[in-house]
């Protein structure tokens, strides 16, 4: 039997793993962009999944505007990637330590 | 007279300010001018405070009241009384003796220098007169920022060190106190000094209501252990700068035990008088036997400003005590008025020493005693001057010095011998100290080229430490049309005091 | 019994391709993992009934943004084999505060079951049940206003892109018609008097 | 269309005048060469200027509309006001440097319209979705912003990094946002008041997406420990963005902590209060002390943000209306002193030198008194000086925190203030205890001048009188 | 209309030294001498009148307030005087001590620059003693014992260049400020009990005290009494320069000799016993106080007679003499012998400045040398110097007839007849202490009159009596040196003089028992051949005479024979060097370990700066955390989310 805790808790381990990749990785911009998208599909699964259960639409609609806003986010988040490859002819994680203390 | 004589004093000194640094340094001698008038326009309109304020009431006089902050509920209001009058005419007195005996030796930014002293005046004046603990607290603190800049602006090697020692100690101390006041607000639904005075409050509320009122006026007095910072201040300082450092700053730390510490929180100040006792008799010792063995001259009078200031605090709690052992309030007033009248003399006495240390400095840039020796051989008139206040400065009878102590002792004699017993011991440390420091600086042989090319007073440093002088000696024959000022706001006090509000 | 079976089986895909995407060492790939999961998701969200969303997913992920990155990684042209392994010696800490995350996720929503009660299974549809059409409906008129921004937003990620990226080089030639067709004779010819005796 | 539209669109008129103010410029600058790029500046305030006048023409009282997600209330016209205000004197301070770096075009000021826009929504949301978007409005408008120098190599950087955390916060709050919503079954703030009332504060669902939200939020003010884009960001990004990311956004901030905290969760204010505290007193705390240790002055005023944050918060957490009133004042205050530091440093910057180190203030007090003097007054007012209106700021947050109990809070508070009083000094003391190692060149125009000398005296001004100011702010909660 | 009268025997002075100090230049040095002589010629004629008034034609006391110096708490703190008898004869001692040392100032001082000041600060000197005396109340009181002492320090310091002198002034300054230390402590104790500081209203209070007990230390309840009078006594040592807080008298020798003849031996140093005197109804309370009195008293007498012998300094054996003078008068006290005490110091200040005066013609003569050792012979040289001193010298050791003798020989009489606690002690000290004074006054006389012509050739030859200014006043004071004892023994000692004045206890009344036995001053003469003070006295001349002329190398054997007291006695019992190395020197250190340890180290050093430190430190510290790493940027944050997610779920 699948139940709405089996949801929630896979959206959390999705969640997790994503924040993880996050701080885990540590070489690859890009990289985390993409936990970025992986972040935000774990909570698209809760409203999705609470959205189901609730019978009610207004959890998805949210999902639809997060999936804009996310496909917006990522089209600025590679330009300024880009931008910084010009500059630094670079995306290691490591490198971005110009500024620090 | 129906002058806002309050007002005007506060704030013509402070518009005066901005329209002397306005004026800028070209040309000087207009800057100068105008800057000595504000300051005597501002002792002027102190007369008419003086000769109009009722010495039989205790009552604020002078009040001007309008709204200011209506959501704090609190208000531009202004009232002086008793303890007020005389740090206020004080605080106009001693600015025109800066300005003048600035008037040609200070050569970077004159103006500014000018400028800094009579904001300085206005707000230190508006700290005397505040009746609002909100505008009270207002004037307290941004008077931090032209002291702040007059020591690092104009003063000596370590100025920096100094001044921002000096600023954040003082400025440490005063968030504590604002906590306070804002919790008293809290409570009393406003920042009216007389509401605040009626409100009352458990034991636990006033000790530490006390404590954080403690930590910003301890600060400012200084009371031992949180004093360093005045040694390095006074000594860092232009000569205006210690000056009115010495003469007016410190007072406010006593003004404010007054003003807050015991008509608020009596019980607490009762509770706690022991710590206050024990700190001021501490000081008259421990910083009487460290200004004994100073080598700078300013330093040795900023450590004997430290333990005459201790009389102060102690004439202010000792009331207690008193009432404690013998079970009357009579010598309350006394040791209050004592403790006034110490800081009126202190503010003449070390202001005028610190002038002195100023002339010196003026001519041989160094503050060194060692490089002095027999001063008077070349500057007899200058030797007669410093020999005087520094008389004064050991309590000598007859001048300002000895009035306060005198009462002083007195008083504290009432609640135990050995709190007289130390307290005197001034007389010992505070000779030992003054007198060291003469032997070494004005009397003696010529000790070098140095002092044996010095030149004598000229007519302008003649002048102030002549008013001053006589000012030290008036106080000291005739002090009563001055503590008859003070006596019947004192006797009010005294009754805050005793009435318990928890 | 099968949606169970669909939903373990997916979900550890879901999971293995996630974890994928953190791991592997080139970006290329991890990108394929991504729309892996993105793939997979959409097949969970069909088991929600959210068949609308799932469509999207695949068509706008999958088919706009994942190409979008892949794109970005060959224009940027990374060299790959200096993408050494990710991992720190502080990674095993990493691990611990991700465990605790979800340690403190599945507290709460497994045995906790969020502090309310929940129905064990999904409340049943209604015959005429219309995903897309449902969401039709309201996004025109009660989310009229999440989605003017919405719209709002997409147009700061182009001027953003655009302003970002786009560079007006030099020495770069273009046509430019307007000018061409304004061009007036006298910017091109110019007529000289040429001393024709003293030529040569 | 109907009346209850008519009635949404007009609630939102502001909005509407905004957002076609910044397309009509991302035309009208597609058309203009470098050397009219004035045309797009003008632009761009008219249409503030409009915006404002519009907001400032809204209906009294609270209005809803579109369905109940968006809001307009006396605190949100106060804060659109604000926010139109402050954008306008940033693109004003920001002009010549713009010009100098190669920087004047058309996308700065429609990213900066688009960023006052999200600014708009945030504080006139009526439910977590209007929210959601406005934040994401604002949030991409400055992450563009901040990586507006396209040949700076440490813009790009942190544009970089506030990017990604940034996008971590968002996870974070939409997480939240998810877990809320599970529990209450509603995006409504209203109704999820409701629900908060009839003993949802208890909830561990309800409270578990509220700490996600709060990280979130905590994340947009810069509160510790989601601080650490922070002094990146105000250091990376050009001298003029930082000023926009640095002031009219924390109207937007006080806002969404007002609307999610102060109205959707108000009623569980016992359970945000505890991490408000933890927040605010790491932030007040670290802010002051790292502040200490900065010789680039942008990144010290970061720091310096960090623990103004920390009192915001201070007027939040007390949950009375005295303290949102408090933290709001608080609010204003800061950024006008913000504005006015951020000014100073773009005073001093010209090209190739951007004045943003502390010695490079010294000797200012000899060659620019006056400038000196204004840069004085944003110290003291920053680090809470009396008469300066930074002073009353304080008073007013701590005073809210005592109001509630929270003696030991402010006792701590106002003792950090004390360490950060020490590296305003350091300002000031470069500027007047120190000689200039070479000539204190000003190229500013006289408009600048005016403007940052205003916005200086403002700072005086507003503390000896800070009556009008309490009164509005008094009455927008009204 | 009276007090305008008396108002103007002080101010008359205070107005000539104000002319002479601040406008010494402007009337030049005839007219500060002519100024000053006058004011304190003034004073002394209205003193005389006064003195008339008082003792003669039975004038009732005065006792009115000048004005109010400051009212607090209802305590009415007044400047006033109070003339009786005491106050009189006191006012007389000094203005005439005072007049004769202006005069005499004119020859000594002549070639000095500071001629002025000088006489503006003797001027001004007078104008404080008599402040002292005319006082009605503890405040007055003080101010003109303060005031004494200020003028002391000036003038011990008046040449000013002189390190010995600038040294000594601070000494003396400094130890007397430890006698006020206990004096206003005194005083601090008369106005808590009696609760006013008019003297004639705390001595009717006085019994009041008497009945409080004080718990000083843990566990000893003191009578009040005992106390105040101790603590007023301290004052007392100080002034007077009683053992242990005699050092700086000595010391002040520095001073020119005008001022050791005025201030150091006829009338300053003897405050402490008028004030005393001044107070015997309040220690007619306290035995224990008496007793304390008589034995500081008894040694000062006794021990510091001894310095006298083996001191070559002219200057330094009549200093000495001085000390042990007034520990004679200090025993007096202790005796309740309060009116022998006062007659003491009032043929003491003749006597004493006589020899003081001829001493400083002496050194005139030899061109400021002052040892002893190069002198002798001078008696052809300075024959009027000599007469007048040896006056002097007689009075001094009690000589039959002389004045010195009356005022000694009673005194000894009534210490023999007290019964305070310690009264054996002080009646050995005293009769011993009358061979001793004999000793060292007639070595001196010898040593300096007789005998070889020790003094190099120079100054011989230009050796010559000194002007009239100087000897007139040698003379003035010689006549009264010889003869006040037979005129004023009778009414001031046993008469009724101080009646009313000075109270003294039944049981105390030495001097009454003593009365009882008087009739007349020739008998009182005749009678002191019974006692053994006279016989003393002749071995003390016959020994001095022996040892100096007729067997000077006897003198060198008993001192080489007798080294460790000699030494003893050189080092002046080692009170200098305690008081310089371990006073001195232990409070500075003390200072400085406080300076470096408590202030610097603990207070600047761990508190302040230690603060600052460590928030740099801690700034440091975190700012490393702020790593510019991105992936420890978002690990703060998550462990931040992760934190608090935790706490809640604590809580919840």
């Amino acid at each position: 039997m699948i139940t709405l805790p089996h949801f929630l808790v896979l959206s959390g381990i999705l969640f997790s793993i994503a924040v993880a990749g996050i701080f885990l990785n540590r070489k690859n911009v890009i990289v985390l962009l993409m936990c970025i998208e992986l972040m935000l599909l774990a909570v698209n699964f809760n409203f999705v999944a609470f959205s189901r259960w609730w019978g009610d639409v207004a959890g998805q609609a949210f999902v639809f505007f997060i999936l804009t806003v996310a496909a917006a986010e990522s089209a600025i988040g590679l330009a300024i990637l880009v931008v910084l490859f010009r500059e630094r002819k670079s995306i290691n994680v490591e490198d971005l330590d110009t500024m620090r203390g | 007279m129906n002058l806002p004589l309050l007002s005007i004093l506060t704030w013509l000194p402070v518009i005066g300010g901005i329209v002397v640094m306005l004026i800028g340094d070209r040309p000087v001698v207009l800057a100068r001018w105008v800057a000595l008038a504000v300051s005597l326009a501002a002792l002027g309109f102190s007369v008419p405070l003086w000769s109009h304020f009722d010495a039989a009431s205790a009552a604020l006089q002078f009040v001007e009241r309008t709204a200011w902050v209506p959501t704090l509920h609190s208000d531009y209001h202004l009232g002086i009384d008793g303890i007020s009058l005389p740090l206020i005419v004080l605080t106009t007195f001693s600015t025109v003796l800066v300005i003048i005996a600035s008037w040609s030796v200070i050569e970077k930014r004159p103006s500014q220098y000018y400028a800094a002293f009579l904001i300085m005046e206005g707000l230190m004046v508006g700290v005397f007169s505040a009746a609002d603990a909100l505008l009270f607290y207002v004037f307290w603190e941004a008077m931090l920022i032209p002291m702040f800049l007059i020591i690092g602006i104009w003063g000596g090697a370590r100025r920096i060190y100094a001044t921002i020692k000096f600023f954040l100690y003082t400025f440490l101390g005063s968030v504590l106190m604002l906590v306070a006041l804002i919790y008293l607000y809290l409570k009393a639904g406003s920042y009216d000094l007389a509401a605040l005075y009626e409100l009352p409050l458990s034991r636990p509320e006033q000790t530490l209501i006390f404590l954080a009122f403690f930590a910003a006026f301890a600060v400012k007095v200084p009371m031992v252990p949180v004093h360093t910072w005045l040694p390095d201040a006074h000594v860092e300082a232009p000569t205006g700068g210690s000056v009115i450092l010495a003469a007016i700053m410190l007072k406010m730390g006593g003004y404010g035990f007054l003003r807050f510490s015991l008509p608020i929180t009596p019980d607490a100040a009762h509770q706690l008088d022991w710590l206050v006792i024990a700190l001021s008799l501490i000081a008259v010792v421990y910083i009487g036997l460290i200004a004994l063995v100073q080598t700078d001259m300013k330093k040795l009078i900023a450590y004997s400003s430290i333990a005459h200031m201790a009389f102060v605090t102690l004439g202010c709690f000792v009331g207690y005590e008193i009432v404690a052992v013998t079970g009357s309030a009579a010598g309350e007033t006394l040791a209050l008025s004592g403790a006034m009248v110490q800081m009126i003399s202190h503010g003449l006495v070390s202001g005028a020493l610190f002038l002195c240390v100023g002339v010196l400095y003026d001519r041989l840039h160094t503050r060194d005693i060692g490089a002095y020796g027999g001063v008077i051989n070349t500057m007899p008139y200058f030797g007669a001057f410093m020999v005087l206040f520094g008389m004064a400065n050991a309590g000598l009878p007859g001048t300002s010095g000895f009035v306060g102590e005198f009462m002083i002792v007195l008083a504290s004699f009432r609640a135990n011998f050995w709190f007289a017993a130390v307290a005197a011991l001034t007389l010992i440390t505070g000779a030992a100290y003054t007198l060291w420091l003469i032997k070494r600086v004005v009397l003696g042989p010529v000790a070098n080229e140095g002092v044996a090319s010095l030149k004598d007073l000229n007519g302008r440093e003649f002048l102030v430490l002549g008013v001053l002088a006589i000012a030290v000696i008036a106080m000291g024959v005739y002090p009563k049309p001055l503590t008859d000022v003070m006596e019947p706001t004192l006797r009010h006090l005294v009754q805050l005091m005793s009435v318990s509000k928890l | 019994m099968l949606t169970t079976i669909l939903f373990y089986f997916f979900s550890t895909i879901l999971v293995g391709s996630a974890a994928g995407v953190v791991l592997s060492r080139n970006p290329v790939r991890a990108a394929l993992f991504l729309v892996l999961a993105f793939f997979e998701s959409a097949v969970l969200w069909l088991l929600l009934d959210a068949e609308f969303l799932a469509l999207v997913l695949v068509l706008v992920y999958v088919g706009a943004v994942m190409v979008l990155f892949l794109f970005v990684i060959m224009m940027l042209d990374i060299n790959v084999a200096k993408m050494r392994e990710g991992f720190t010696k502080h990674a095993p800490l990493g691990a611990v505060v991700a465990g605790l995350m979800i340690a403190e996720i599945v507290y709460v929503v497994w045995f906790r079951h969020l502090g309310i009660t929940l129905a064990t299974t999904a409340p049943p549809l209604p015959a005429n049940y219309s995903n897309v059409h449902l969401l039709g409906q309201v996004l025109y008129t009660d989310y009229m206003l999440p989605f003017e921004l919405a719209a709002i937003v997409l147009l700061i990620a182009m001027v953003a892109a655009i302003s970002l990226t786009m560079r007006h080089r030099t020495g770069f030639k273009k046509q430019d018609i307007s000018a061409q067709v304004a061009r007036r004779r006298e910017d091109a010819v110019r007529i000289v008097k040429v001393d024709s005796e003293k030529a040569s | 269309m109907n009346q209850i539209l008519a009635n949404s669109l007009t609630l939102a008129s502001p909005e509407i005048v905004l957002a076609c103010g910044a397309s009509l410029v991302l035309l009208v600058d597609a058309f203009l060469t470098d050397r009219q790029r004035g045309i797009s500046y003008l632009l761009s305030m008219v249409t503030l200027a409009l915006t404002a006048v519009v907001v400032a023409s809204l209906p009294e009282g609270r209005n809803v509309g579109f369905s109940g997600m968006f809001v307009v209330d006396g605190v949100a016209r106060f804060l659109k006001l604000a926010a139109c205000g402050t954008v306008a004197a940033v693109l004003l301070y920001s002009r010549d440097y713009l010009r100098i770096r190669g920087l004047f075009r058309g996308e700065y000021f429609v990213l900066a319209l688009f960023a006052t826009l999200g600014i708009f929504v945030i504080v006139s949301a009526g439910s977590l979705l209007s929210l959601y978007m406005g934040i994401e409005v604002l949030a991409l408008s400055q992450y563009a912003l901040v990586a507006f120098d396209r040949d700076s190599s440490i813009a790009a950087e942190s544009a970089m990094k506030y990017f990604v955390l940034g996008a971590i916060a968002s996870g974070a709050l939409l997480y939240g946002i998810s877990l809320v919503y599970g529990v209450s079954r509603t995006f409504d703030l209203a109704q999820l008041a409701v629900f908060v009332q009839l003993g949802g504060a208890s909830n561990i669902g309800l409270l578990f997406g509220m700490a996600f939200m709060v990280a979130g939020i905590a994340f947009k003010f810069g509160a510790v420990p989601f601080h650490m884009w922070v002094p990146d960001v105000y250091h990376g990004a050009p001298t003029s963005v930082t000023m926009l990311v640095g002031s009219a956004p924390k109207f937007a901030y006080f806002g969404l902590i007002l609307r999610v905290l102060g109205e959707g969760l108000g009623g569980a204010v016992a359970e945000w209060q505890g991490m408000l505290i933890v927040l605010a007193v790491l932030s007040i705390a670290i802010g002051n002390v790292v502040a200490v240790a900065q010789t680039n002055l942008k990144r010290m005023l970061a720091y310096s943000t960090i623990s103004n944050v920390g009192f915001i918060l201070l007027g939040i957490l007390a949950g009375t209306s005295a303290g949102y009133r408090g933290a709001l004042f608080y609010t204003v205050a800061y950024v006008l002193m913000a504005l006015g530091s951020f000014a100073m440093i773009l005073l001093l910057s010209r090209k190739g030198f951007e004045a943003d180190r502390i010695e490079d203030f010294r000797g200012l007090a000899q060659h620019r008194p006056w400038f000196a003097w204004m840069m004085l007054f944003l110290m003291a007012s920053t680090a809470g000086l009396p008469p300066f209106v930074g002073f009353f700021s304080k008073l007013y947050v701590i005073q809210a925190v005592l109001d509630v109990g929270l003696t030991w809070l402010a006792v701590v508070a106002v003792l950090f203030s004390v360490v950060g009083a020490f590296y305003y000094l350091r300002v000031i003391k470069a500027m007047f205890f120190e000689t200039a190692a070479g000539e204190v060149v000003v190229e500013a125009s006289p408009s600048f001048k005016f403007l940052l000398s205003l916005n200086a005296l403002s700072v005086l001004a507003l503390g000896l009188w800070s009556g009008p100011l309490s009164d509005a702010i008094a009455k927008a909660f009204h | 209309m009276m007090q305008n009268f008396y108002l103007a025997i002080p101010l008359a002075p205070l107005f000539a030294a104000i002319l002479a100090g601040l406008f010494g230049r402007l009337i030049g040095r005839v007219g500060a001498h002519t100024v000053t002589i006058l004011g304190v010629g003034v004073s002394f004629v209205l003193s005389l009148l006064v003195l008339k008034a008082q003792a003669l034609d039975g004038a009732a006391t005065y006792n009115a307030p000048v004005y109010t110096w400051l009212v607090s708490d209802g305590l009415s703190m007044q400047i006033g005087f109070l003339i009786d008898h005491l106050t009189a004869l006191m006012m007389v001692v000094v203005t005439f001590v005072s007049l004769m040392v202006h005069i005499y100032t004119i020859g000594y001082m002549h070639e000095d620059p500071g001629y002025q000041r000088f006489f503006s600060y003797i001027s001004l000197f007078t104008f404080a003693m008599l402040m002292l005396v005319m006082s009605n109340n503890f405040l007055q009181l003080f101010f003109g014992w303060e005031a004494v002492g200020l003028v002391s320090y000036l003038l011990i310091g008046f040449w000013f260049t002189k390190p010995s002198a600038i040294f000594a002034n601070m000494k003396a300054f400094l130890v007397n400020r430890v006698g006020d230390f206990g004096f206003l402590l005194g005083i601090a104790g008369v106005v808590y009990y009696t609760g006013s500081l008019d003297y004639l209203a705390a001595f009717k209070a006085a019994p009041v005290i008497a009945q409080h007990s004080m718990t000083i230390l843990d566990g000893n309840a003191w009578n009040a009494m005992t106390v105040i009078c101790i603590c007023l006594f301290i004052g007392a040592m100080g002034k007077s320069a009683q053992v242990p807080l005699h050092v700086w008298l000595p010391d002040s020798m520095e001073g020119p000799t005008p001022i050791s003849a005025l201030i150091h031996a006829a009338t300053m140093v003897t405050a402490g016993i008028f004030m005393v005197a001044r107070m015997s109804p309040l220690f007619e309370l306290s035995d224990a106080a008496l007793g304390f009195v008589m034995v500081i008293g008894a040694t000062t007498a006794l021990f510091m007679g001894f310095l006298g012998i083996v001191n070559n300094d002219i200057k330094r054996v009549v200093a000495y003499s001085t000390l042990s003078q007034l520990g004679y008068m200090t025993v007096a006290l202790g005796a309740s012998a309060y009116g022998a005490s006062i007659f003491h110091l009032m043929t003491h200040a003749f006597f004493k400045a006589l020899l003081f005066l001829g001493a400083g013609s002496v050194i005139i003569a030899m061109h400021h040398e002052q040892d002893m050792r190069r002198m002798g012979g001078l008696r052809k040289y300075l024959p009027i110097t000599y007469a007048t001193s040896l006056i002097g010298a007689l009075a001094l050791i009690g000589f039959p007839g002389f004045s010195g003798f009356f005022s000694k020989d009673a005194l000894i009489d009534a210490v023999g007849l007290s019964h305070a606690p310690g009264a054996a002690y002080a009646q050995f000290c005293v009769t011993a202490g009358v061979f001793i004074t004999a000793f060292y006054t007639f070595r001196m006389i010898f040593m300096t009159f007789h005998g070889q012509e020790r003094m190099d050739h120079h100054t011989r030859e230009h050796l010559h009596e000194s002007p009239w200014v100087v000897t007139l006043p040698l003379v003035l004071l010689a006549i009264p040196s010889v003869l006040i004892g037979w005129f004023t023994v009778g009414p001031v000692l046993f008469g009724h003089y101080f009646d009313g004045v000075i109270v003294v206890a039944e049981r105390h009344d030495v001097l009454r028992e003593l009365g009882h036995e008087y009739t007349t001053p020739l008998a009182f003469v005749l009678e002191a051949f019974k006692a053994p003070a006279l016989y003393l006295a002749a071995a003390g001349v016959a020994s001095a005479w022996f040892l100096v002329l007729k067997r000077p190398d006897l003198a060198t054997a008993i001192s080489a024979r007798l080294a460790p007291l000699a030494r003893v006695l050189d080092n002046k019992y080692g009170f200098d060097w305690f008081n310089e190395n371990v006073l001195a020197r232990g409070t500075q250190a003390l200072g400085k370990l406080f300076w470096k340890v408590g202030d610097e180290m603990v207070v600047d050093g761990v508190l302040v700066n230690g603060t600052a430190r460590s928030v740099g430190w801690l700034a440091a510290v975190v700012r490393h955390l702020q790593s510019g790493y991105l992936y420890h940027y978002a690990f703060a944050m998550i462990i931040g989310l992760a934190a608090m997610l935790a706490w809640l779920l604590a809580r919840a």
